[in-house]
C-alpha cells in the first residue's frame, strides 16, 4: 500500500515540478489571457499558449517524441506541411484585386522587408552581449519575425533554428497583434501633417482574368529567380488559384475554412510545444523579443520611407501612410495606415489603397524567406 | 567563424537579399501591367457555362427528365 | 489458363475462410443493425461494425499493417491521437455551466467511478475462471468500461491493453446504448418513492467569465495532482476554453464538427479493425462483456447511493435520481435521471440538474484514467 | 505474480484511485465555489469589442471606406 | 561577396532548369488552361496540373522525400490512403436508387469494362512498338484507365505502377473530361435510329430499407468472391451506408463535403508530384494516352453492343444509347447517353435509366481492379 | 518472359477478368432483386424515431425541462 501511494506521489506534478516549468505555465496562461481579454492574435495564441502549459507538465510527457504535441510537430512542422498549408489557405482567403489594379505600390512591399535584413545583422551583432550567442542561422529564424508573417515565421524557423522556435513565433503573433500600437507614433515621427493628408485616387477595375493569371505569373517569377521560395509562394499562390479561378468553389471554401482550421489548431497546439523550459527561459527569447521588435520598427520606417520617396516621385499621388502597411501583418496594418489618415483627414480613406502593400508584403517576406532559406539553410 | 565575419557575411546578406527582393518585385510590376494591358476587357464572364461543359438546352432537358422522374415515383 | 484461374479461386474469399472469420462478419453485421435499427450509438457502432467485417476479409489484410485499418490505426489509436482529438471535440461541445452552478454536486460524479475501481477488482479475481487470464494492464483497461466514455476508454485500452481493444469499445458503447434498460431498475431499486420526489431548486446563473475560467482550473488541479491525466484532461479543457473563450469561434466550430466528424470516422474504422477473430472470440471477450455490465451496474448504484447520501445530508434538497448520471454517458444517462423522476412526480424537471453530474463524470472517470496510467501502465 | 498478491494490489488500487478522484473533484468543487465568489457578476460582457481590438468609429469608418470603394468599381 | 551573389544565382532556377522542367511546367499549365477554360474535370486537373509545375522546379525539391508532395505521396498515395477515401466520399454521394430500381441495367456497367482488358491486351501488344516495354504490371495499371473512374485509376496505379502514375492520372481524367466528345460517334455508329428512340418504362419506386441494405450485400458478395477488390469496394460500400443508413448524417455529410475535399487536394497535388520530366516525357506516356483513348472507346462499344443485344432480347424495352453509360465517368456518360436520346427524340429522357449502368461502372470497375491486383499484383 | 508468353498470359486475363466481373454483377443482380421482393413496402419510416432512442413524450418533457430552466437564468 506505501508503495503504491508512494508512487502515486512521485507521479504527482507537485513532486515534480521545476521552478522553470511552472514559470512557463504561467506565460502560456499569460499568452491565452492576453490572447482572451486583448485579442492578441487569439487564433494563434490560445493554442499556442495552451499548447506551451500542456509541454511544461513534468512526467506526462506531452510534448515530447510519443506525446501529442511531439507527433504533431514532427509530422507537421519539423516538415514544413502546417505551415505551408496555412499559407494555402492565407491564398484561398486573400483579394489581390487592390495590389492589381495599382502595382507600382508593390515596392512599398518590397522595402518594407528591410527591417528582415537589418535585424538579420543585428542578431550577428548581439553576439558581442556576453551569454547571448547566435549562429548565422538562429540570426536568420530570428530576423524573418520583421516579416510580420506567422506561417513564414513559422515556417523558417522550423527549418534552421527549431530551437528557438517558440520564442520566435510568440515574438511574430504577439507583435502582429501590437502593430497599432508600434506603427502610428513611427509612421507619425516620419511624415509632416501635410504628407499624411494626402488623398489617393480611386482604384481601376481589375479583371476575372487578370486574377486568375496573377498566382501563375507569380509562381512563375519565382520559380525563375527564386526556387527556394517556391514552397511557400507556391502553396500562396495554388491557394489563391483554387479562390480565383472560379471552377473549383469547394476546393476553395475548404482551404480556407475547415482545412485551415483544423491546420491552425494542430500548428499552435505543437508550436506551442516548443515553449520547454529550458529552451525558452534564456537570455536568448529576450534577444529574440528585442530584435522583433525592432525589426517591426525598421520595417515600418522603412516602408514608410519608401512611400515618402514615391510621394515626391508621383508629384504628391501617393500617401506615405500607407507604407507602413508593406510589413504586413494583413489587414491590422492596412488598417492602422487607414486610421491615421482619417485622423489627418476624416475624408481620407486609405484601406484599400493599404492592402495593395499590405498582400504585396506577404509575397515579399516569403521571397525574403527564399533567400534566407537558400544562402543560410 | 569570428565575430567580424559574421558581421561581414550579414551585411552582404542584406544586400543580396533587399536585391532580391527588389528584383522580384519589381518584375513583378512589370508582368502585372503587361498582363493588364493584353488582358481584354471583361465581357461578362463566359467561363462558367464552358466549365460546366454542359449547354443550357441540355441542362433544362436534364431538369426536366429529372422533374419527370421525381413525380412519378422513387 | 488453368494456372491463372487456380490463382483466382485461391484468392476468393470462398477458399480462404475461416470459421472466425465469418462469424465476426456477422458480429460486425450485428453491430451495424443494432445501430441502425435499435439506435445503438451509431456514429461509433457504425464505423466499428464495418471495420470488424472489413478487418476479417481473408487474404485483402485491410487492417494489416499494410492495410487502410492497420495505418489509420498505427497512425491514430497506437498513438492516442484519436481519442484525444475526439476528447478536444467533446470539450468544445459540453456547456459545464449546469455543473459549476451547483458544483457540489461533482461529487456523484466522483462517487459514480467506484463502478471503475470494482471492476477491476473484479477482472483480477475473474483469473479464478479457468482459461481467462488478465493481468493488471488487462484489468485496468476492462475497469474503464465502467467510465461509461468512449474516447477515455478507447485511450487507456489503446496505451494499456491494445490486443483487448476490439471488445473493450463495442462493450463501452453497446452499454452507453443501453443505459435507458440498465440504469431504471437499479435506480428504483435504491430509491423510496418519497426520495425520487423530490423537486430540486433552480440552478444559479453562471457568468461568462467563470464559464472561460473552469477549464484552465480544471487543467491547473490535474496538472499538480495527477499529471498522468493531463493528456485527457488537457485536451478536454483546450476544447472548451476554444468554446467559451468566445474569441476563436472558427476553430471550436471546426472542433466540434468537422474535425470531430473526420477523427471519429477513422477511430471507428481502425477500432473496428480490432476485431479480428483470433482476438475477439474468446473467453476473455465473455469476460469483458460481464465486468462491463457490472461496471455500469456498480458505477449507477454508487452514484445513487452517494445521491441517497446527499439527500440526508442536505435535508431533501438534492434528488438522489440525479446520482446515476454521474457515470457519464453523456446525456443519455442524464436523460435517464430526468425520466425516472417524471415517472414519480410529473412536475419534476430533473434534466439540467442531472446535466452537472453527468459532465463531472467525465472529468472523473478521465482522472481515474490517469490513476490507472500512472500507476499500472 | 500470484493471485493473492493481484487481488491485494487490485484492493490497493481502489483505494488509491477512490481517493485521487474524490481529492481531485473536491478539490474543484472548492476552486470552482471561490471563482463563484470572486469573480465580479457580468458588465453586458464587453469581451466582445475588445477582442476584435478594433473601436466602433473605427469599424464605422472601415465600413464606409470600403462601401465608398466598391461603389466606385472593381 | 562574389561567393554569396555566385550562391544566390547557383540557386536560381535559370541556372538549373532542364528543358525537360521546363517543358513539363508547360504541360501543368496547360493542365490548369483545360480545367479553368474548358471545363476538363478541374477538381482533380487544377491540383494536378499545380502540382506538376511544383514538382518540376529545381533546387526547391518539392516532390522530393523531404518536400511537400513526396511527404503526401508516400503518406496519402503509396498506402492507398487517398483513393481510398476519395472512394468513401463517392460511395457518400451516390445514390444507387436507380441502379436498384431496375436491376438488369447492371449487365450494362459489366460490359463496359471490357475496355479495361481489352487494352491490357493492347498494352502488352504494344511491347512489339520498339521503346517501348510494359511489364504485365504496367499494362494492368494503363488498363484500368478504360475503368473511367479516377480513384480507382490511381489506386491501382500507385500498387502497380507508380512510375507510370502522373500518365495514367492525366489521361484517365483528360479523358473522363472528353466523354461529351468520345462517346456520341461511336455511339451514333453501332445504333440505328429506331433503337435511338426507343422510350424506356418509368422505374419502380425502392424502399429506404433496400437502400440501406445493398452496400452490405455488395460488400458480401465481393469479399466472398474477390477480397482483392475489398479495400476499393469496401469503402464504396462503407460511405453508402453512412449516406443511406439516416443515423450518422453528420458522418456521412463530413464524408462527402470537407473530408473529400481535403483529400481531393492532398492527391490532386501528389500525383501532380508524379508529373516528373524523365518519367513522364517519353514515349511511354505517348503510348498511355493512344491506349487510354482505345480503352474509353472499346469500353464505350463494348456497352452499347450489350445494350443492343438487351434491345433485343427485351423486345425493344432497352434503348442501347445508356450501354455507353456503363464505363462510368458518373454522371457524364450518363448525360451523353441522354443527350443522344434527346436527339432522336425530344420526349426521350434516359438520364436516371442511364444513371443504373453508370454507377454499376463504378462497382464493376473496381471489381476489375480487384482481379488486376489479384492476378497481376 | 518473352512477347508471346505475355500477349498468351494477357488473353488468358482478359478472360478471367470480364469472367469475374460479370459472374460478380449478375450474382449482384440476383441478390437485389431478391431484396426487391423480401423487403416489405415502406411503413412511413419509423427508423427515425427508433434511432434518436427517445420517444416523444419525452422528448417533449426534455424540452419543456430546458425551457423552464431558460426561461429562469442561467
Ligand atoms: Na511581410
Ligand atoms: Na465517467
Ligand atoms: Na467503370
Amino acid at each position: 500500500m506505501e508503495q503504491g501511494l508512494l508512487e502515486l506521489w512521485h507521479s504527482t506534478g507537485l513532486y515534480n515540478f521545476t521552478l522553470g516549468q511552472l514559470l512557463m505555465i504561467a506565460v502560456g496562461g499569460g499568452l491565452i489571457w492576453l490572447a482572451i481579454a486583448k485579442g492578441f492574435e487569439p487564433l494563434l495564441l490560445i493554442p499556442i499558449g495552451f499548447g506551451g502549459i500542456l509541454a511544461n507538465i513534468p512526467v506526462a510527457g506531452i510534448a515530447g517524441p510519443d506525446g501529442l504535441l511531439g507527433i504533431l510537430y514532427n509530422a507537421g512542422i519539423e516538415t514544413g506541411l502546417f505551415p505551408l498549408l496555412i499559407f494555402m489557405g492565407v491564398g484561398a482567403m486573400t483579394d489581390f484585386g487592390p495590389m492589381l489594379s495599382r502595382p507600382s505600390l508593390i515596392i512599398l512591399g518590397a522595402a518594407a522587408q528591410f527591417g528582415i535584413f537589418f535585424t538579420l545583422f543585428g542578431a550577428i551583432a548581439m553576439n558581442l552581449v556576453p551569454g547571448i550567442e547566435f549562429s548565422m542561422a538562429d540570426a536568420a529564424a530570428i530576423a524573418i519575425i520583421g516579416g510580420a508573417d506567422g506561417p513564414t515565421a513559422i515556417y523558417v524557423g522550423s527549418q534552421l533554428a527549431p530551437d528557438l522556435l517558440g520564442a520566435i513565433a510568440v515574438a511574430a503573433y504577439s507583435y502582429m497583434a501590437l502593430v497599432p500600437i508600434i506603427q502610428p507614433p513611427i509612421m507619425k515621427l516620419l511624415t509632416t501633417e501635410e504628407e499624411r493628408q494626402t488623398k489617393m485616387t480611386q482604384l481601376r477595375h481589375v479583371s476575372k482574368r487578370e486574377k486568375i493569371l496573377f498566382p501563375l505569373l507569380l509562381l512563375g517569377v519565382t520559380l525563375i529567380l527564386l526556387p527556394a521560395a517556391t514552397p511557400l509562394v507556391g502553396m500562396l499562390c495554388f491557394g489563391n488559384l483554387l479562390k480565383e479561378c472560379g471552377v473549383v468553389d469547394r476546393l476553395s471554401s475548404t482551404a480556407q475554412n475547415e482545412l485551415i482550421n483544423i491546420v491552425t489548431i494542430f500548428l499552435g497546439l505543437s508550436v506551442g510545444g516548443k515553449l520547454e523550459a529550458d529552451k525558452f527561459l534564456s537570455a536568448e527569447t529576450l534577444g529574440i523579443l528585442a530584435l522583433g521588435m525592432v525589426a517591426f520598427s525598421i520595417g515600418t520606417a522603412a516602408g514608410v520611407i519608401m512611400g515618402k520617396i514615391m510621394y515626391r516621385v508621383t508629384g504628391g499621388q501617393v500617401n506615405p501612410l500607407i507604407g507602413s502597411a508593406g510589413v504586413s501583418a494583413v489587414p491590422m496594418a492596412a488598417r492602422v495606415s487607414n486610421k491615421i489618415g482619417l485622423q489627418a483627414n476624416p475624408q481620407n480613406f486609405l484601406l484599400m489603397h493599404a492592402m495593395g502593400p499590405n498582400v504585396a508584403g506577404v509575397i515579399g517576406s516569403a521571397v525574403a524567406a527564399g533567400v534566407l532559406l537558400a544562402v543560410v539553410g | 567563424m569570428d565575430i567580424n565575419a559574421l558581421l561581414i557575411e550579414s551585411l552582404q546578406l542584406l544586400g543580396l537579399g533587399m536585391g532580391a527582393v527588389f528584383i522580384i518585385l519589381v518584375l513583378l510590376i512589370g508582368l502585372i501591367s503587361i498582363v493588364a494591358r493584353i488582358v481584354p476587357a471583361e465581357v461578362t464572364a463566359p467561363t462558367g457555362v464552358v466549365a460546366s461543359g454542359v449547354d443550357p438546352q441540355h441542362l433544362a432537358a436534364i431538369s426536366a427528365a429529372i422533374h419527370q422522374h421525381r413525380k412519378k415515383g422513387n
